[in-house]
């Protein structure tokens, strides 16, 4: 254990928490704010099977975004699902015995990785290329764009240009999990990939990424459209009656 | 390297067969924990393509080095559970096929030549 | 006329126009005067501390609606709504693209409630809520008719609306009302209906539409006024108590119900379907606007509420009113509380309770628009998508011709007439016709293809707003129907007594 | 002639008792028909081994080199004809004119112009440099197009998982395989089993060696004798040639 | 003429969802026949070293030949300018490359090592044919999607004839490409012959009519738009004068082979004497795939009917699949000549004629080729605006389209 190696094990812990912490604070507060009017997007579920159907359809297929835009889609939809397999696939450095589906989708870890740099390109383009999206487009869009895209390079290249200690590495990150600090092999790639991670992480929880947790919150899509049988009135707005 | 420290901790590594054949790699040993797929692939690529035989990254060379032995003296393939390729491979979750085609057991010939080979690594050649 | 140019029309499906920033910046709405603000319980003009204040409210709204919070969030920029937003269609001001909408707001609340935003703003485009940025919001924000299209697509269903809903309200609160709305909502605190028509003055209008249908079909139809023990209370919008073509749907109304022989009564308490109160995104003056229905209905005794056509009023009605006024136990629970007139025809239609010849209307080849608080914020009958279905089977059993327009622009997809969300005001003009172009272009289409004659609607704003509009586009004012005016047509009085 | 074959014979199978014996030594390989490659140096088309199948002195019930074949490289006895793979087979042939019937081992014929090499998708099936036949099992997904292609039928597709290969010569399931015409024991300067085990039975139908070598014995026989190709008329050029196909 | 509007079908009915789920139950049970073959081997097939292509290659040689002729309708209608056709020509396109990725699934799926298909798409050797029909394959699905994209897009349409003509070139190629597959098999009797593309060729033309026939008055009719008659007539004589040709080939092909005294031996055996399929050729391939439709079609008050149409173009169907029956199974049960003119025997079984079982889990893979097909085709129905709201005799004014959709809503 090097200067080195202790730097990465108090960033890796520092970063977690501001992670986690980051996160629960940000959902504690959505969970929390009522939502005092029915307003899901018509036509909606009329129950609460349905909601869960229709989130899943939203969370898994990117539907309203099928319906919105193809192309957004089309790249955005393969980035996400890649990302997924990815992010699955990096199971295997958590878990020891490696759980059963995650060695089974190891195989798919290269295309996945190409994958998602495809589609992030794709998604970067358009942001160049379309008048509509270069408007909205601000120093950030592109700042996390390329921080994906830098983990996604550092983390394929690992693999296709300059190998790395993988048995270390996952000693290095169940040291981490166990609270026992283990030394990080010394690959510029790797350290590379785990620090830029590090820095997503960190930002996750105060940047537009929040609109992973956001879409399960949002009360357009996660509301039953049952306003004429079910009274829904929040805490706020029951006070108001009291001084009917 | 990394086998010896194992006992001492609470993080899991993977139990590593001392190699029957030693005392070194055909490299040093934190190169071939990187690198020893891509020598294995450009290896059998000229085997069996171009019939370049008798190099130091051989798969029957490795096999010759690495099987372990059971209780009994007998070796034991390198594939088996616990056996040198297996334990870090289900370590690191990497499934390779190359058991399904390949004895994962020594054979006498190849054992001689690892052996040449030994001594030539020992004489640092 | 007011000096712009009437976008030419573009077939349909159409390519998405080029940016051109500022297009419409000149355009705003007249501010309320303290006349205007203070029945509301507002300041009468901007307050001194006005952006103190504005950020205080900001953070009591951000705590109150969960849509706001979740929204300001998690925007990505994907780019999903920026081009469908009829007003960015019509206007070409990238301003009006959605997500530059909320962007307005989502700059402020970068800056002052989150942590990116206090230590780099210009990376994550925080900005401070300046006069130029009041003046900006005060103008986009009233450049929203909040008719949820971009809800619709966009992939976390952020909803424009509830933004432009909050920013009026924050502007309210710092004395930068709107006039049209706020003169409004005072005219229905006070007499009960937006146009400020007193209960007499209504007895008369009804009056002359019984002698009227008389006339006409020499049937005496009744046009009931605070009957107590009428078994249904019908609230409609105002406009229907005179302006075409809305008076012709509620003596369609009057019909229905006589040939059903359903007692009813209007109320001059409650006169007034709408509820500008969400407009401007008054949880309050919306509440105080519904409770006058309750009252009404209470007063009267009535068993059932049916509402006339009208969407945001039919919005507030189905999703709002149950949450604002309720519970409504003291009605009968046989009936959904409330119900809208379409869905009342439409059970009377599907029972054969009514006599209805479509060839009355064979002068007509008819299309429907989906007016977008019906499609997207409300539901008719027990089945989603019943919004849809529902208007259309009436129509259809009262006309032989209908046809559709491009699938792209009805239903959930429909495009807002361009009138909505407190826009219908001649000071807003411009934006008013431009905003139609996505549905001109669209009708277009149609009158071209399939030789459509009349586009029916249920809607007291569209209806407005089409008969004021349609002309600009070289179509006939009187295109525009109520979905009830083909059915008074084919209904056929005096045969089922 | 026949006289002179045997002679050269018994020279070889003195040859390759020195060889078996010499392989004790590690890591020496010498002798057999050609010198074992050094270490590192690929196969050169200077050669081009093949093989002459004398069938007039292929005995009928015989099928030594199938088995030997079988032992060597580790195929078939699974008893599944159908399936199981045949890398060499014996052949009953049988004029019906003249009523003469005579018996032949078949086995990849390591043609010179190859077409499972044609139609191979993927490059899996090849031609090493020294004409050996063979298919990089690395590389070949198991579509059996080559086996379509073959006109000699000399190829298999390994329909199950194999137990317990042999070292030198993996096999596994889903991919096509055929004679390697023992390229681990080419490769080593030593003859191919059947060839051994041929000469064994005293039958000596089976001569081993590069036809692009005029001094070799297997050169001289087909120069000779005139070495017939099967399917002749297909133009293939194999490796592999017969004697007596037509008397 | 008005140009019908293209609408994406509504698929919120209860057939809507059987047909899913059956299509989709399909598809799973190909899959796993597909692992099952994965895990035990090839053993657990009727094929073996002598049948080496089975019922798997028969429904993928099926599939990918009728996706070359379901792109008929799209060509006719942009590079031949037939402008009443224009309105199918996406659905023709969709219905191409739907065919087409079932027919490879299932070719992929079959392979001994279905894990490598990386290998397969990485590694070429240029001599095969088969590694050229890979780029053609792919080749194909890419212009198909593009060509497809282009004519949905409105403002792309005017690029669409461009591609169009890409398409129908790449097709004709595709098919060649598939034929030769056959046709450079110099070491089988059935196969070496020049006639296997041209054969080919015909035949896409009259399968792919037929399938899109049976799509185009499936689909209307389940979602209840109307579908005039003026069109289906056009389409159902184009299918009669495909059928035709594809009887003229065969009936070439096997003549000229008569011809050839080499050949004598496998022509005795597939037209006379080879048991099933023998019977197949004449029964399924010449009398359901061939005169039963050309009667059908060509009858004076039948083929004015539709559900006569709709049984011709099922019967080319299920004749086409006998033709490539009899084409792959009955071209490899007849052995290889290694002598010509003698007698042989051998413990692998030459000189004889080899028999073929096939096995459950080939028939499923097999048939999961044709779940995939309509799975795609369904589900593009559904997300894609590809099907006319309605197709009247163009004079005729059609109801409203919106009209009967609005009643499914
Ligand atoms: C001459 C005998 C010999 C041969 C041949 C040989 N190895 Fe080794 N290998 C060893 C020895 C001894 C070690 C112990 C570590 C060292 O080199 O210091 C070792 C270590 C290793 C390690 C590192 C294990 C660890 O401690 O983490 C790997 C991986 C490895 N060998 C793989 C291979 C492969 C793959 C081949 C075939 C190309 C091969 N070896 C061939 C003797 C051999
Ligand atoms: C389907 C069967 C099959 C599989 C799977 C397979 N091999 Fe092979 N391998 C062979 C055959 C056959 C040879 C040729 C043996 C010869 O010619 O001596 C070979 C030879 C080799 C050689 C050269 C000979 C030697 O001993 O060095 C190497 C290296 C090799 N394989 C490595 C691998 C590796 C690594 C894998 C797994 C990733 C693998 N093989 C998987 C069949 C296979
Ligand atoms: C020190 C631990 C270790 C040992 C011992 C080891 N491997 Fe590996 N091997 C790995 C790791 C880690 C990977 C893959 C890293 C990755 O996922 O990219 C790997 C990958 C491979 C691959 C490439 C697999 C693929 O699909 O990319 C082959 C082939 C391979 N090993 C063969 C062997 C053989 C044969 C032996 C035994 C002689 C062996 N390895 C022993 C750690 C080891
Ligand atoms: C429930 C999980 C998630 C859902 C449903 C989801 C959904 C979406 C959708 C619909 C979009 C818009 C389309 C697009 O531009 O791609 C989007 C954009 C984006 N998502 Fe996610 N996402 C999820 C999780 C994540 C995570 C975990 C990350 C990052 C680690 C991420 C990173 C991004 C980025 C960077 C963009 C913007 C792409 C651009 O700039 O154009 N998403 N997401
Ligand atoms: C703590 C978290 C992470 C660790 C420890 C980690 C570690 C690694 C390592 C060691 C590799 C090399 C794999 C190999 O060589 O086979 C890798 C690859 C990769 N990583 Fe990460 N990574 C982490 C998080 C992420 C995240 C969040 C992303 C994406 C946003 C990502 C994207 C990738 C990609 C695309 C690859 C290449 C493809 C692959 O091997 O799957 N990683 N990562
Ligand atoms: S709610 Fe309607 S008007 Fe407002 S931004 Fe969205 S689309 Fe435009
Ligand atoms: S669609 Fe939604 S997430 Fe995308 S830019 Fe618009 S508001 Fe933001
Ligand atoms: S005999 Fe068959 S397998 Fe051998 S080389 Fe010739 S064609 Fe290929
Ligand atoms: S089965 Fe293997 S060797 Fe034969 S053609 Fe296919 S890939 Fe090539
Ligand atoms: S040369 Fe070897 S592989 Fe070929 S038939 Fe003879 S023994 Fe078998
Ligand atoms: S071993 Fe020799 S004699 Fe016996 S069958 Fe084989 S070739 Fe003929």
């Amino acid at each position: 254990m090097g200067a080195v190696d202790l730097l990465f094990v108090i960033l890796s812990y520092a970063a977690t928490l501001l992670f986690l912490g980051g996160l629960a604070w940000r959902i504690y507060r959505y969970a929390r704010v009522p939502a005092p009017l029915k307003i899901p997007t018509m036509p909606a579920p009329t129950s609460r099977a349905g909601v869960v159907a229709r989130m899943a359809r939203e969370v898994v297929l990117f539907e309203s975004l099928f319906k919105g835009q193809k192309w957004t889609w089309l790249f955005g939809w393969v980035f996400h699902a890649a990302l997924a397999l990815v992010l699955a696939r990096h199971l295997r450095y958590f878990t020891e015995p490696v759980w059963g589906w995650v060695v089974l989708i190891q195989p798919f870890g290269k295309y996945a990785g190409l994958a998602m740099l495809a589609g992030l390109a794709g998604l970067w383009i358009r942001r160049l290329a379309v008048e509509r999206v270069r408007y909205i487009t601000g120093p950030s869009d592109h700042l996390i764009l390329a921080l994906l895209v830098a983990i996604g390079l550092t983390g394929a290249a690992t693999r296709f240009a300059a190998r790395t200690d993988i048995v270390a590495f996952k000693a290095f990150v169940l040291g981490l999990l166990r609270l026992d600090p283990q030394p990080i092999p010394h690959d510029p790639l790797v350290m590379a990939h785990l620090l830029l991670v590090l820095v997503l992480m960190a930002v996750f929880p105060f940047s537009k990424l929040l609109h992973a947790p956001g879409v399960f919150f949002s009360p357009t899509r996660n509301q039953v459209d049952d306003a004429r049988e079910r009274r829904h009135l929040a805490p706020w707005a029951a006070a108001l009656e009291q001084s009917r | 390297a990394l086998a010896a420290s194992t006992a001492a901790r609470a993080v899991p590594l993977p139990e590593i067969v001392a190699p029957a054949v030693g005392p070194r790699c055909v490299l040093p040993a934190e190169q071939m924990r990187r690198e020893h797929m891509e020598l294995l692939r450009h290896q059998r690529a000229r085997t069996v393509r171009q019939g370049i035989r008798g190099e130091r990254f051989s798969l029957r060379l490795c096999i010759a080095c690495h099987a372990g032995r059971d209780e009994r003296g007998q070796p034991v393939s390198v594939a088996a559970p616990g056996q040198f390729c297996e334990s870090c491979h289900r370590y690191a979750a990497v499934r390779i096929d190359c058991f399904q085609c390949h004895s994962g057991r020594p054979d006498p010939e190849a054992e001689a030549a690892a052996r040449r080979i030994a001594g030539e690594l020992a004489a640092g050649r | 006329m007011a000096d712009f140019e009437t976008p030419a029309l573009r077939e349909y499906p159409d390519e998405i126009p080029p940016l051109r920033p500022g297009a419409t910046a000149h355009v705003r709405p007249f501010p309320a005067a303290p006349a205007h603000q203070e029945p509301l319980g507002f300041p009468g003009e901007l307050v001194e501390d006005w952006q103190a204040r504005a950020l205080e409210k900001m953070g009591d709204l951000l705590g109150k609606y969960r849509s706001l919070q979740v929204f300001l969030d998690a925007c990505v920029r994907c780019g999903a709504c920026t081009d469908k937003c009829h007003y960015f269609l019509g206007t070409q001001d990238p301003r009006n693209m959605p997500v530059a909408r909320q962007d307005l707001m989502r700059s402020v609340y970068r800056r002052h409630f989150t942590l990116g935003g206090k230590i780099a703003p210009a990376l994550v485009g925080a900005r401070e809520l300046d006069r130029e940025m009041l003046d900006q919001w005060y103008t986009y924000f009233h450049q929203c008719s909040q008719c949820r299209r971009c809800s619709v697509f966009c992939p976390y269903g952020i909803d424009t609306a509830e933004i432009s809903m909050a920013a009026r309200e924050i502007m309210d609160h710092v004395g930068q009302g709107q006039k049209y709305c706020n003169e409004i909502i005072a005219k229905v605190h006070k007499i009960g209906n937006n146009l400020g028509l007193p209960g007499p003055a209504l007895e008369d209008t009804l009056e002359g539409l019984e002698e009227e249908v008389k006339e006409d079909t020499g049937v005496d139809v009744r046009f009931p006024l605070d009957v107590e023990g009428a078994e249904v209370l019908l609230v409609t919008p105002s406009a229907d108590f005179f302006a075409e073509p809305h008076v012709e749907g509620l003596i369609g109304y009057a019909k229905v119900f006589h040939q059903a022989g359903i007692s009813w009564t209007l109320s001059t308490y409650a006169s007034e379907a709408a509820n500008f109160g969400m407009f401007i995104g008054s949880y309050e003056n919306m509440r105080r606007i519904a409770l006058r229905i309750r009252k009404a209905a209470q007063d009267l005794g009535v068993k059932r509420i049916v509402f006339g056509e009208c969407g945001h009023a039919w919005r507030v009605a189905y999703s709002f009113l149950n949450t604002l006024a309720g519970p409504w136990d003291f009605l009968d629970k046989r009936y959904p509380v409330p119900q809208h007139m379409c869905e009342v025809t439409y059970d009377l239609i599907r029972r054969g309770a009514l006599n209805l010849d479509p060839s009355a209307n064979d002068h007509m080849t008819v299309t429907f628009h989906d007016s977008c608080n019906v499609a997207r914020a409300s539901r008719m009958g027990d089945m989603p998508g019943g919004q849809f279905h529902i208007p259309r089977e009436v129509i259809k059993a009262s006309v032989n011709k209908f046809v559709e327009m491009d699938p792209a622009t009805t239903m959930e997809r429909t495009f807002c007439c361009g009138g909505g969300g407190g826009l219908l005001t001649d000071d807003l003009m411009e934006i008013r016709v431009k905003g139609a172009l996505p549905r001109m272009q669209a009708l277009k289409e149609v009158v071209e293809r399939e030789g459509v004659t009349h586009m029916a609607a249920i809607c007291a704003i569209c209806k407005s707003q089409f008969t004021k509009v349609l002309p600009y586009y070289d179509l006939p004012m009187d295109m525009i129907v109520s979905v009830h005016q083909l059915v008074s047509n084919a209904i056929q009085l005096g045969t089922k007594e | 002639m026949a006289e002179q074959a045997a002679t050269r014979r018994d020279f070889l199978r003195a040859g390759g008792a020195l060889a078996a014996g010499v392989l004790l030594a590690p890591g020496v390989f010498l002798l057999g028909p050609a010198a074992a490659r050094p270490a590192g140096e690929p196969a050169s088309s200077r050669q081009r081994w093949g093989l002459l199948v004398d069938t007039r002195r292929c005995a009928d019930g015989c099928d030594a080199c199938v088995s030997a074949c079988r032992e060597e490289n580790g195929w078939g006895g699974r008893g599944r004809p159908e399936t199981d793979p045949q890398w060499i087979r014996k052949v009953r042939v049988r004029d019906p004119r003249s009523g003469r019937s005579f018996s032949l081992p078949v086995m990849c014929q390591h043609c010179a112009h190859p077409p499972c090499v044609d139609v191979c998708p993927t490059g899996a099936s090849m031609r090493r440099a020294d004409g050996i036949v063979l298919v990089d099992r690395h590389r070949c997904i198991g579509c059996r197009y080559c086996m379509m292609a073959c006109p000699y039928k000399a190829r298999s597709l390994e329909h199950e998982a194999v137990e317990d290969p042999r070292p030198w010569a993996p096999r596994g399931k889903g991919t096509v395989e055929s004679c390697t015409l023992c390229v681990h024991r080419v490769d080593a300067g030593r003859e191919p089993a059947c060839v051994e085990a041929c000469r064994r039975t005293g039958n000596a139908a089976l001569v081993f060696g590069d036809l692009a070598d005029p001094a070799s014995e297997i050169a001289r026989s087909v120069r000779e004798l005139g070495g017939e190709a099967l399917r002749a008329d297909l133009g293939l050029d194999p490796g592999v040639r017969y004697l007596g196909l037509n008397v | 003429m008005k140009e019908p509007r293209l609408q994406a079908i509504e698929g919120r009915s209860g057939g809507f969802y059987a047909l899913a789920a059956l299509l989709g139950a399909l598809v799973a049970a190909g899959l796993w026949a597909a692992w099952q073959m994965e895990h035990h081997g090839h053993a657990i097939t009727g094929m073996t070293n002598q049948i080496v292509w089975g019922l798997p290659h028969v429904f993928a040689v099926f599939l990918i030949v009728t996706a070359s002729g379901a792109l008929n309708v799209a060509s006719v209608a942009s590079v031949f300018g037939r402008k009443a056709y224009k309105p199918l020509a996406p659905l023709s396109a969709v219905l191409a490359i739907a065919c087409l990725v079932g027919g490879l699934a299932v070719l992929v799926l079959d392979l001994g090592r279905p894990d490598r298909l990386v290998v397969a798409m990485t590694r070429y050797n240029f001599r095969s044919i088969f590694a050229w029909n890979i780029y053609l394959y792919t080749g194909f699905l890419a212009i198909a999607a593009v060509y497809l994209w282009l004519m949905l897009e409105r403002r792309m349409n005017r690029y669409s004839r461009v591609a169009g003509t890409v398409a129908f070139l790449w097709r004709l190629i595709l098919t060649t490409g598939t034929g030769s597959i056959f046709g450079f098999l110099v070491a089988r009797q059935a196969y070496d012959a020049a006639i296997m593309a041209p054969l080919f060729i015909a035949m896409s033309l009259a399968f792919g009519t037929a399938l899109f026939l049976l799509v185009l008055i499936g689909a209307f009719r389940a979602t209840g738009r109307p579908l005039g008659d003026h069109l289906l007539h056009r389409l159902k004589n184009l299918l009669g004068v495909f059928v035709a040709v594809v009887l003229y080939f065969t009936a070439v092909q096997h003549l000229t082979n008569l011809y050839a005294a080499e050949h004598h031996g496998v022509e005795r055996y597939i037209l006379v004497e080879g048991g099933a399929v023998t019977a197949l050729f004449w029964v399924g391939q010449v009398l359901v795939g061939g005169l039963v439709p050309l009667g059908l079609v060509y009858h004076p008050t039948l083929g004015r009917q539709r559900g006569a149409i709709a049984l011709a173009g099922l019967a080319v169907l299920l004749g086409g699949l006998a033709q490539i029956y009899v084409i792959i199974i009955g071209g490899q049960s007849y052995p290889l000549i290694l002598f010509p003119g003698m007698e042989v025997s051998s413990s692998f079984f030459d000189g004889v004629i080899h028999t073929y079982r096939p096995t459950g889990v080939e028939l499923l893979l097999g048939l999961s080729g044709l779940g995939i097909t309509g799975l795609i085709t369904l589900l593009a129905l559904r997300v894609l605006a590809i099907l006319p709201a309605a197709l009247g005799d163009e004079q005729a004014p059609a109801p409203a389209a919106g009209a009967t959709e609005a009643v499914r809503a």
